[in-house]
């Protein structure tokens, strides 16, 4: 493995985006920075600007609106950049895949590396999808 | 100066959610605002056709995950407003358990992320770790951290067993000092004060004529609660204060809500220790022809759910609107002639709830569309086609 | 004012604007009226009776749209819904949003789900909805039917 | 000669130190908020990390400029810390080296302004205007904080400073002690911390100046920020302290002296909210600079 993937795989900075969520999945990856969950343990850190991103948490169920902004968002990214796939929405859109809003699932749209399922997801769950995404970038899965 | 147009958004660190405010600004000032919404619009209606009125709690809970309590509570409301039926004692009690427990981690919540908002980190962290406390208390009463699936028309799902009882109590009140620290070291910080004091002030006459709700109405002096306007559950059986302050800048807003979160405790701890025995649940017997309205104040406003029957297993037509739809508006009002700065700080004071406000869940049973692929749901689907051409078909 | 003097105002002030008065029960009335008293009515109980607006819920019912407006004068812990009925074909009504800042988003959005054309309305654009949804297909109406082709509606996982 | 000191110790040396420093202050940071905080090596493992990423550089900005600001800003802090390092361990340094660092400065300040308006987005150029605003809030003070040495020392000379420190630090007078909150205040506002984060402020305008670098561009900005890191603090010890000292027990001192303003640093940022650029300004213009005027006069009557 070369030292920039083991430096990135060390220091991933994610960045958060809701395609039209319930909010819950977003507030579970919030609360994987407190006190109980703490992921700055393993570097992680949530960053503002997508400029600074090596991750993104996606969730929700990709609705029209969004979509396109996502898209824009995809080709700002710096490469190497990872996508986790938060929640049940972003699988399989869950309630929403007959919604009139949400034509697309999120993995034809950008490629995925990692879903963590569940309605929200809890933290652990979090946590264990990136030590899994961790795992299978660095060849150990 | 020159205008520059500042976005915030679609997607910005201020917000968890997707939302896209465009300010005009001349240098610091913001002169104008525009809001565009859309970016988390699921159409909840047209999927959730043929859901039959007990299931349909598990889509409304879904509208909103802070708000996964308000919603099913105002919808099984508005049912029970539709069909004649008696919900017990104890189910009125364990749902002001699982109401008021959501209030408190909802408003811990909002002062761990307007902390955040602020820079000031270390109060997003204590707040947050304070709600886990809260967390947990609804995971042993409910099963889950969020979407607690307590609710159906005519009672409550789940029922709280007795030996929780004392552990939950024990968990409420080891929080009770950490969190009467916090509201100190909040409400008496002078860089506090010299930052959220005077700003973003919603006047009296325009939080009326905003029709705003919760939290915001109440920092601008409007007395607007419906647990005390329109009682219901167990909210007349104990003494409780509604926090009304008179300022409407952020400063008071956070007081409200800081505050609230103390009674939230009281009725909480109150509602647990006195549990009345007797069933959870009614039965519906019939279907009535009808309509019905539920409201209930959640964390950030009343959520108001109205209903309409046409005497099938299923509503014809179920509106929601979330407490933010007329809280966002506010906004406007509240950011002109203010700065960039305080700009994010006022729109956290409205605690704005974009899914909730987009929600839009209608449900409908003319559609053609299956809610879920299971052959189940079709089946019973078609059943209840059959019997309804038999009666007469709508 | 207690709740029958309320009542009786609200028949008294518009008696020819109703159409069907429903008192459902102590906490519920419902009232039927012409879809061109909704201004004079709407503004009347909302300022002189100090009622706060709740929502207004758009409902397709064919040959109808039926919106009710609901409003709730606190004090009394009383919910009035004002219901009108339009005609489907050329849904149209006057807008209450210039009167009363409350009623602008709901009116922009059950134009645009409902299709119900509000004359007057000071921002009638788009709320909810991407900016490349067609025109005249609204979500919320009976027949509204699927029109994106690329949509993918596979169950994948 | 002096490239070795350039690239031993300016360049180094004081990237190392830098780094450390902030893995002290993220640590500080979490175990105030009841965290366990990042691993040792975290800094270091982000460096090599965002050097390895893709640098985008976005369509609106002008290129020479959006890249060669990082850089600028890295000179000027090697510059400092490598005449910081001769003047502590090797050599005198020159007749008014006092002078050149405290410009040389506002070389960081002034790669962020540029980069600011350089990336061609409306929140990177709010953010370098409220850059710009803030070190003129922040230069009157600071300097005036710094005088109280000079003025105690009666030497520019930065060997002259450390010098007259033999006998008794400059951080025992009354002068000197309110010189050193007027500093480390300062200080702050040049970090760009909570409560002075104002430029950066990650929840108004996303890292204002910093938006849209990715990859080595943003590298650099963060080490040049972890080298002032080091470097502000270094300076005010050699200013107050008597400045570094290898020997025996002062070591020690030294360390505690060292992690002592940085934990006052981590603190502040820890306990405080953000300020409005206006609070700001007329914070460190209004109390800062007549506490700091008041230092030198006492400065002048020798207390």
């Amino acid at each position: 493995m070369s030292l920039k993937l083991k430096a990135l795989l060390k220091s991933p900075w994610v960045f958060h985006l809701s395609t039209g969520s319930c909010n819950n999945c977003d507030i579970e990856t919030l609360d994987c920075l407190t006190p109980r969950f703490d992921i700055e343990r393993f570097g992680m850190l949530l960053v503002g600007s997508i400029k600074h991103a090596d991750v993104l948490l996606v969730s929700g169920s990709c609705n029209r609106m969004s979509v396109e902004r996502l898209k824009v968002l995809w080709d700002q990214v710096p490469k190497p950049c990872l996508v986790v796939a938060i929640g049940t929405c972003t699988g399989s859109r869950g309630l929403f895949i007959d919604s009139y809003n949400c034509p697309v699932p999120l993995d034809k749209i950008i490629p995925v590396d990692v879903y963590i399922p569940g309605c929200p997801p809890k933290p652990e769950a979090i946590i264990a999808g990136a030590v899994k995404l961790i795992q299978k970038v660095g060849g150990t899965l | 100066m020159g205008k520059t147009i500042i976005p915030i958004g679609p997607y910005h660190p201020l917000q968890e959610e997707p939302e896209f405010f465009t300010l005009t600004v001349e240098g610091e000032t913001v002169v104008d605002i525009d809001m565009r919404m859309g970016y988390n619009h699921r159409g909840i209606e047209k999927l959730s056709e043929g859901m039959v009125f007990e299931n349909s709690t598990f889509v409304v809970e879904r509208i909103c995950g802070i708000c996964s309590t308000s919603h099913p509570y105002a919808y099984t409301r508005a049912v029970e407003d539709v069909f004649p039926m008696e919900v017990s004692m104890r189910a009125k009690y364990i749902r002001t358990i699982i109401a008021e427990g959501e209030r408190i981690h909802s408003h811990l919540l909002w002062l761990g992320l307007a902390g955040h908002f602020l820079g000031y980190n270390t109060v997003y962290m204590w707040a947050w770790k304070l709600r886990e406390e809260i967390l947990d208390v609804m995971e042993i009463l409910s099963g889950n951290r969020n979407n607690y699936a307590m609710f159906k028309p005519g009672g409550v799902r789940r029922d709280i067993r007795a030996e929780d009882i004392p552990i939950c109590l024990k968990k409420i009140d080891s929080i009770v000092p950490t969190l009467i620290m916090l509201k100190k070291a909040v409400l008496d910080d002078p860089v506090l004060h010299a930052r959220l004091k005077g700003v973003g002030v919603l006047s009296y006459q325009d939080a009326i004529d905003f029709s705003a709700l919760g939290p915001t109405s109440r920092a601008s002096g409007v007395a607007r609660d419906v647990r005390k306007d329109s009682p219901y559950g167990a909210y007349q059986e104990m003494d409780w204060n509604m926090i009304v302050t008179q300022n409407g800048d952020v400063f008071d807003k956070a007081v409200v809500r800081i505050l609230e979160t103390v009674e939230s405790i009281n009725i909480t701890k109150y509602c647990l220790e006195n549990l009345p025995d007797g069933e959870i649940d009614a039965n519906i017997k019939d279907v009535p022809v009808g309509e019905g309205i539920g409201h209930i104040e959640a964390p950030r406003g009343e959520t108001f759910h109205y209903v309409k029957s046409d005497g099938t297993n299923r509503p014809v037509r179920h509106k929601v609107r979330a407490p933010t739809f007329m809280n966002l508006p506010t906004y406007k009002a509240t950011i002109v002639g203010q700065t960039i700065s305080d700009a994010t700080i006022i729109l956290a004071a409205i605690d704005p709830c974009y899914c909730c406000t987009e929600r839009v869940a209608v449900k409908d049973d003319r559609g053609r569309m299956l809610y879920n692929g299971q052959d189940l749901v079709r089946l019973s689907r078609e059943k209840t086609e059959k019997m309804r051409q038999r009666m007469g078909g709508k | 004012m207690t709740r029958d003097e309320v009542l009786q105002d609200l028949r008294e002030r518009f008696g020819e604007d109703i159409l069907e008065f429903t008192d459902k029960s102590p906490t519920r009335v419902y009232i039927e009226i012409k879809p061109e008293s909704i201004v004079r009515m709407g503004t009347y109980i909302f300022r002189n009776l100090g009622a706060r607006f709740n929502i207004a819920s758009g409902t397709d019912m064919p040959p109808v749209i039926e919106i009710l407006y609901h409003f709730i004068i606190e004090d009394l812990n009383l919910l009035v819904s004002l219901r009108v009925k339009l005609d489907r074909e050329n849904p149209e009504i006057a807008s209450l949003a210039k009167e009363i800042e409350a009623f602008n988003w709901i009116e922009r959005e059950i134009s645009e789900l409902l299709g119900v054309t509000f004359t007057g309305h000071p921002d009638p654009r788009r709320l909810l909805l991407a900016d490349n949804w067609p025109e005249s297909v609204y979500p919320l109406r009976q027949d509204y039917v699927e029109w994106d082709e690329t949509a993918d509606r596979t169950r994948g996982v | 000669m002096t490239f070795i000191y350039l690239v031993v110790f300016g360049f180094a040396a004081t990237a190392v130190l830098g780094l450390i420093t902030s893995w002290i202050d993220r640590k500080v940071t979490a175990r105030v908020q009841y965290r366990v905080g990042p691993p040792f090596l975290q800094p270091f493992i982000d460096l090599v990390k965002l050097l390895g990423k893709e640098t985008v550089i976005p369509s609106g900005a002008s290129r020479g400029v959006f890249l060669s600001a990082p850089l600028l800003g890295l000179t000027g802090v090697i510059v400092v810390s490598t005449i910081l390092w001769v003047n502590q361990f090797f050599a005198e340094g020159f007749a008014g080296d006092w002078i050149v660092i405290i410009y040389l400065l506002a070389i960081p300040s002034l790669s962020l302004i540029i980069a600011g308006f350089a990336s061609g987005n409306p929140l990177a150029s709010l953010g370098a205007s409220r850059e710009m605003k803030l070190v003129i809030a922040y230069e009157l003070p600071f300097i005036l904080a710094l005088l109280v040495p000079v003025i105690s020392a009666n030497s520019i000379r930065i060997s002259g400073i450390l010098e007259a420190q033999t006998t008794g630090i400059f951080a025992g007078s009354i002068s000197g002690i309110l010189a050193i909150i007027v500093a480390i205040l300062c200080v702050q506002a040049k970090l760009a911390f909570v409560p002075f984060d104002i430029p950066e402020a990650e929840t108004e305008i996303v890292e204002g100046p910093l938006v849209e670098y990715s990859g080595p561009g943003l590298a650099i900005f963060k080490l040049m920020k972890n080298m002032l890191f080091f470097v502000l603090p270094f300076f005010l010890i050699i200013l107050f302290f008597g400045g570094l000292r290898l020997d025996g027990i002062n070591l020690l001192w030294t360390i505690l002296e060292y992690v002592g303003i940085v934990a006052i640093i981590t603190v502040i940022r820890n306990t405080n909210p953000r300020v409005r650029i206006d609070q700001a300004v007329r914070f460190f213009w209004g109390p800062m600079t007549l506490i700091a005027a008041v230092a030198v006069i006492l400065a002048l009557n020798g207390l």
